[in-house]
């Protein structure tokens, strides 16, 4: 049983730390800032996931492992909330995605949104083609 | 067997010192200044300073980055763009050549034989272990060896707070309208952006309580693990700073009314002091703890810190909280430019 | 020497987050590598725990989740704020 | 309860300071300070009392024996300094307009006691502890609430003024703390007796060295030593009238009993004139200070600014009769410490009735005031007579003993240099005495001051005169203090 | 690993020396503050490495004292909470001034401040 706790904390722990770099590398090689958040959120929630898994398993059944457990729930939970209102933020700042094509405004239809949203949205420019979500 | 972790979170600090010095956007700068204070919090841990690091972090990574920030958010953040400037190197050399001189007949870096850990340090640590019985030697230390410097200590966040309070008062410089109280001004404005944002405001309405749970948690643990009276106050002020920036000062004001954290700012410092008058009384010297209790001295102790640790968390809590008042009521006061009504109203 | 193996994964990350940060265009990409500079900060101590054989610090490594959230949600309501008065939502 | 009496003059001001936060009545803070001032006065009256009585008072703190825990150490010496810092506060403390001069935001005059309460609790607390890192707490209490108060002044530029007072002020306290912890790192122990007797076998180390140098060069920066002194003019000119009469006459006089504790306490005299030649250097800085001060003090348009620079001059003549490392010279330099503090603190509460009245401190303001405010500025010239050292003041006393130590140590030269400066002394003093007398009143209307006020500056302008006469009270106490700190030094 | 000597004190002084730069160079009132801050931290650096005894732990007592177990000097840990307080406090300080001066003259760049001085003096 010993060994098995071993094995497995071994690799969460190696596996943890692969995630942490691929995604550290994703944050540097990605062109803008919205594929970088991606890479980003995933370091933190997989990559710090498994290595404090890891070190839980390896603290052994005390109350270390439940204060691991417990910071990373906290992580799982600010993690989300924080990239959301970074990505808010840079929205309302006027920062635009970069498409791989460039589109110019004209010849790309822009679906009619549904009459579900309230005036105000609708009434924000037409570039803000994607759904803004408050 | 930690050397080669030190010396690269080394480099990572010299790197984000030398990024603080030369970015010239000031956000940025700030930031990197967070960056710099966590990093070093970490550095702390790794040279055994568990209780400096929970405070480093506490304290420099999250409040003073919040007073940067809350101070950037009046000024214009770009800085000027400068050349190098000579007598500032000379003198910097001149001063880093010195120190580097003084620490040639140095012992070195971890030597056990060195003076100071023969000469007051041992009688410290079986000190705590004999007649004290306290784990955390740090706390023990702080609180009852050297219980007057702490109580200096508090007294400067006292004397910090007040400055803070006389300076930033009255409601903006000359220009702005009468001298209303500033936080009362600031708290009818209607809710900030920030709320109208799902997502912030469920998270936070969620976690504040549990910041504050584990504030609570620090305070009673300072004896047994790393924690203590400014860890916890810093913390607790935290979640109500956290607060405060989500759903704006208005609703901060409801939660802790600003004349209600004064008191409390003074009450810290007077149970402190109080503490120490009461061993006055019982002809003990000042800030004599094992004369409180008459049968067992080290009972007596015990009370005397746990006393002492509260009177430290209540005062930093409302220091904190208070400072953070009147830098984002200023805020708000600084938008009240005639210009803004109108955008602020649409 | 498993830890040791995964504080080096970790410092390589920071190294990396930390030329994001210095690099970085636009205030949000500092951001976003100040904050994932701050988690990893989070892993360093936990594992640097159990590499020395005490680790007894985990509340530790809490304050620092507490203090990386509180600071980044901070810098968002001011970014947003300061561009607020410049221009509102 | 008189076993506990060093405890109580720091419990004073430091129980009262909360106290005024807590408190929002204006009038019961006021009320309250005033006592504070007057009650921490026969305290440390007290303590001289017993200081010169017996041997040295030692008051262990948290019941713990000094190496471990943190004592009060009361001498002759600290006992003066104690006396001359609470008599000062009580003086300004009961000062009829004491909120006048400042900024103040609406309701908040309470924070404003509580802020000179915090001020006077950390001068005395820097002076009465034995224990090294404590000074430094302290002068951090001091310098915070210092820079608060100056930053109040009404000019316009008072927080740019207190903004580079707290830059050069921290960089100052950094340095003091480094040169702590190299001495720390040296000793092992940080209360003073303690090190004092293990630096004795380590003259020849290079951390001591650097210590010594990082201590002075912070101490200096605090005490506005010539060439570091820059901060010093603004902060005094722009501050309210009333704290520049506190803090000119107080703060920079603790940051020199510091210097002096550290030098003949921690180092010994030996060491400090022997191997680091400190006097080579003090000596020229000191007659710098006092020439470049007094030629500044002439050009000042601004009344107070002109005050500011002639502190610098004065600080100069202290430090220079630290310099002599003799009996005559050190007791010039502490005698000069109670001297000139009841001169700038009186000169001081001068210029406050004026701007009382006037509104301005600027001199072709203040033009013809002689006529309608008599009493106020005959305070003025008896204080700047003081300043000069005419006989029959105390200002003569001081740099009679200074001119002593030149002599008996066969420096003509700086006798001369000494006199010389106190001509240019003479020059500014009759600068302002002109603009006073002999112009045209701008506005003839002005009344006299309040009684509230000129009791106060009477008291101190008085007294420049009074122990001008008696000196048996500054000189006498001063002359003890010097031998017992070169008895035990040398 | 205990003979690497004083290396270790020379990169805290050089993290010292950058913060007095930032502090004396630099006019931006913000970013001198900034620099100040950093002058701190780096002395509080200095003390603690004062502190590590090498082998030690942290001055905590673990329940299970197996032995003699080394710990590292707890006085210089009790200092440096002192000097972080002290640090922050003037933090605060500083920072309301900065907001004072920007609120009377609309800069916080030292050299324009002057300007503003001299040509309001005349």
């Amino acid at each position: 049983m010993v060994l098995f706790i071993e094995i497995a904390s071994w690799l969460l722990l190696v596996g943890g730390a692969g995630f942490c770099i691929v995604g550290a590398i994703g944050l540097l090689r990605m062109p803008d800032l919205y594929s970088r958040t991606h890479a980003a959120t995933i370091t933190d929630t997989l990559g710090a996931g498994m290595v404090l898994v890891g070190l839980a398993l390896q603290a052994g059944p005390n109350l270390t492992a439940l204060k691991l457990l417990m910071v990373l729930a906290f992580l799982l939970y600010t993690s989300p909330v924080s990239g959301h209102a970074l990505v808010k933020a840079a929205y309302s700042h006027g920062i635009k995605a970069e498409l791989d094509v460039p589109i110019d405004p004209q010849q790309v239809q822009i679906p009619e949104r549904p009459a579900r949203d309230a005036p105000t949205d609708s009434a924000r420019g037409k570039e803000g083609a994607d759904d803004v979500s408050d | 067997m930690t050397f080669p972790i030190e010396a690269i979170v080394f480099l990572f600090l010299l790197a984000t010192a030398l990024a603080v010095t030369h970015l010239r956007d000031l956000f940025a700068a700030a930031m990197v200044f967070g960056v710099f204070s966590l990093l070093s919090a970490g550095l702390f841990t790794l040279m055994d300073a568990v209780d400096v690091a929970f405070t480093e972090a506490a304290v420099g990574a999250g409040i003073s980055t919040v007073l940067i920030l809350s101070t950037l958010a009046l000024t214009d953040p770009r800085e000027h763009q400068q050349p190098v400037r000579f007598a500032p190197v000379a003198v910097v050399l001149l001063v880093g050549a010195a120190l580097v001189y003084g620490t040639l007949d140095m012992p070195y870096y971890g030597d056990p034989t060195a003076p100071i850990h023969k000469h007051v340090a041992p009688e410290y640590i079986e000190g705590a272990m004999t007649d004290f019985g306290i784990p955390n030697i740090v706390t023990n230390v702080l609180a009852s060896y050297r219980g007057y410097d702490t109580l200096g200590e508090t007294t400067v966040v006292l004397t910090a707070t007040v400055g803070v309070m006389l300076l930033l008062g009255g409601l903006g410089g000359a220009r702005h309208r009468g001298d209303a109280e500033v936080v009362e001004a600031a708290g009818d404005e209607e809710p900030t952006p920030m709320d109208r944002v799902q997502v912030a405001r469920v998270s936070t309405t969620v976690l504040a309580p549990l910041i504050m749970l584990f504030g609570l948690y620090v305070q009673f643990h300072g004896d047994f693990g790393p924690g203590g009276g400014f860890q916890a106050g810093v913390i607790f002020a935290s979640a109500l700073i956290l607060h405060g920036i989500v759903f704006g000062l208005s609703s901060l004001k409801r939660v802790v009314s600003p004349r209600f954290l004064e008191i409390g700012l003074a009450a810290g410092v007077l149970i402190y002091a109080g503490t120490g008058v009461a061993s006055l009384f019982r002809d003990g010297t000042f800030l004599d703890y094992a004369v409180l209790d008459h049968h067992s001295a080290q009972h007596g102790r015990h009370l005397g810190i746990l006393l002492v640790e509260a009177g430290v968390g209540i005062t930093v809590t409302c220091a904190m909280v208070l400072i953070f008042f009147f830098f984002a009521g200023r805020r708000a006061a600084k938008s009240e430019e005639p210009g803004d009504r109108d955008r602020r109203v649409a | 020497m498993m830890f040791a193996t995964a504080i080096v994964g970790i410092l390589i990350t920071m190294a990396l987050a930390l030329a994001r940060a210095l690099k970085g265009p636009t205030v949000f990409d500092r951001i976003l590598a100040a904050n994932m500079f701050g988690t990893k900060t989070i892993l360093l101590i936990a594992a640097a725990g159990f590499l020395t054989g005490r680790p007894d610090w985990t509340d530790l490594a809490l304050v620092y989740a507490l203090v990386n959230f509180a600071g980044t949600v901070a810098v968002l309501k001011y970014v947003r704020f300061q561009d607020m008065a410049a221009g509102g939502e | 309860m008189t076993l506990h009496l060093p405890a109580i003059a720091i419990l004073l001001p430091l129980l009262s300071a909360p106290i005024c936060v807590a408190v929002r009545h204006a009038l019961v803070t006021r009320l309250l300070t005033v006592a504070v001032g007057w009650g921490s006065l026969a305290v440390s009256g007290e303590l001289l009392r017993q200081a010169l009585s017996g041997a040295p008072i030692h008051y262990e703190l948290g019941g713990f024996a000094p190496p471990l825990g943190i004592e009060y150490v009361i001498d002759t010496t600290t006992g003066y300094v104690l006396v001359i810092v609470s008599t000062i506060a009580a003086v300004v403390f009961s000062f009829g307009a004491t909120t006048r001069g400042a900024a103040l935001p609406a309701g908040r005059e309470h924070l404003y006691y509580g802020a000179m309460l915090l001020c006077l609790a950390g001068l005395l607390g820097m002076t009465i502890t034995g224990d090294a890192f404590n000074v430094f707490v302290f002068l951090e209490i001091s310098s915070l609430s210092s820079y608060a108060l100056i930053g109040l002044g009404q000019d316009r530029r008072a927080p740019v003024a207190a903004f580079s007072y707290l830059i050069m002020g921290t960089i100052g306290g950094t340095f003091f703390l480094l040169g702590i912890g190299f001495l720390y790192q040296a000793t092992g122990t940080l209360n003073m007796a303690d090190m004092a007797e293990r630096l004795a076998s380590l003259h020849r180390s290079r951390t001591v060295h650097v210590a010594f140098g990082f201590l002075t060069v912070g101490l200096s920066l605090k005490l506005a030593v010539f060439p570091l002194h820059q901060w010093l003019p603004n902060a005094y000119a722009r501050a309210p009238a009333v704290i520049s009469a506190f803090l000119s006459a107080t703060a920079t006089k603790v940051m020199y009993y510091v210097l002096v504790r550290m030098i003949f306490t921690i180092f010994g005299a030996t060491f400090v004139f022997g191997k680091m030649g400190m006097d080579m250097a003090l000596v020229p800085l000191s007659l710098g200070a006092m020439f470049v001060g007094s030629l500044a003090a002439i050009f000042q348009t601004d009344l107070k600014r002109l005050l500011a620079y002639s502190s610098v001059a004065q600080i100069g003549y202290m430090t220079l009769g630290l310099s002599f490392n003799s009996v005559n010279g050190l007791t010039g330099g502490l005698a000069h410490l109670f001297n000139h503090a009841l001169m700038k603190g009186g000169l001081f509460l001068a210029v406050a009735c004026l701007v009382y009245r006037v509104g301005s401190s600027r001199l072709d303001d203040l033009a013809g005031l002689g006529k309608c405010m008599p009493i106020t500025s005959a305070a003025f010239v008896t204080g700047g007579l003081a300043l000069i050292g005419v006989p029959a003041t105390v200002g003569f006393i001081s740099k009679w003993y200074l001119v002593l130590a030149a002599l008996e140590t066969g420096q003509y030269l700086f006798a001369g240099l000494i006199l010389l400066s106190s001509l240019l002394a003479v020059a500014y003093v009759l600068r302002v005495v002109e603009v006073l007398y002999f112009k045209a009143p701008k506005s003839p209307d002005v009344r006299e001051a309040p009684v509230s006020l000129l009791l106060p500056t009477w008291i101190l302008i008085g007294a420049t005169v009074v122990f001008g006469l008696r000196t048996e009270l500054t000189a006498g106490l001063a002359r003890s203090a010097a031998m017992q700190l070169l008895g035990a030094g040398s | 690993m205990s003979t690497f000597g004083l290396w270790h004190y020379w990169v805290v002084i050089v993290l010292m020396m950058i913060g007095l730069y930032t502090v004396i160079a630099r006019d931006n009132l913000v970013k001198k503050v900034m620099g100040l801050n950093l002058f701190q931290v780096s002395v509080i650096m200095f003390y603690v490495s004062m502190g590590k005894v090498e082998g030690g732990t942290a001055p905590i007592i673990p329940e299970q004292a197996s032995g003699p177990v080394v710990y590292s000097n707890p006085l210089p840990h009790v200092l440096m909470l002192t000097a972080i307080v002290v640090g922050i406090a003037t933090t605060a300080m500083a920072l309301s001034l900065v907001v004072r001066i920007r609120e009377t003259y609309g800069t916080t760049e030292e050299d324009e401040i002057r300007k503003l001085d001299r040509a309001e003096h005349e």
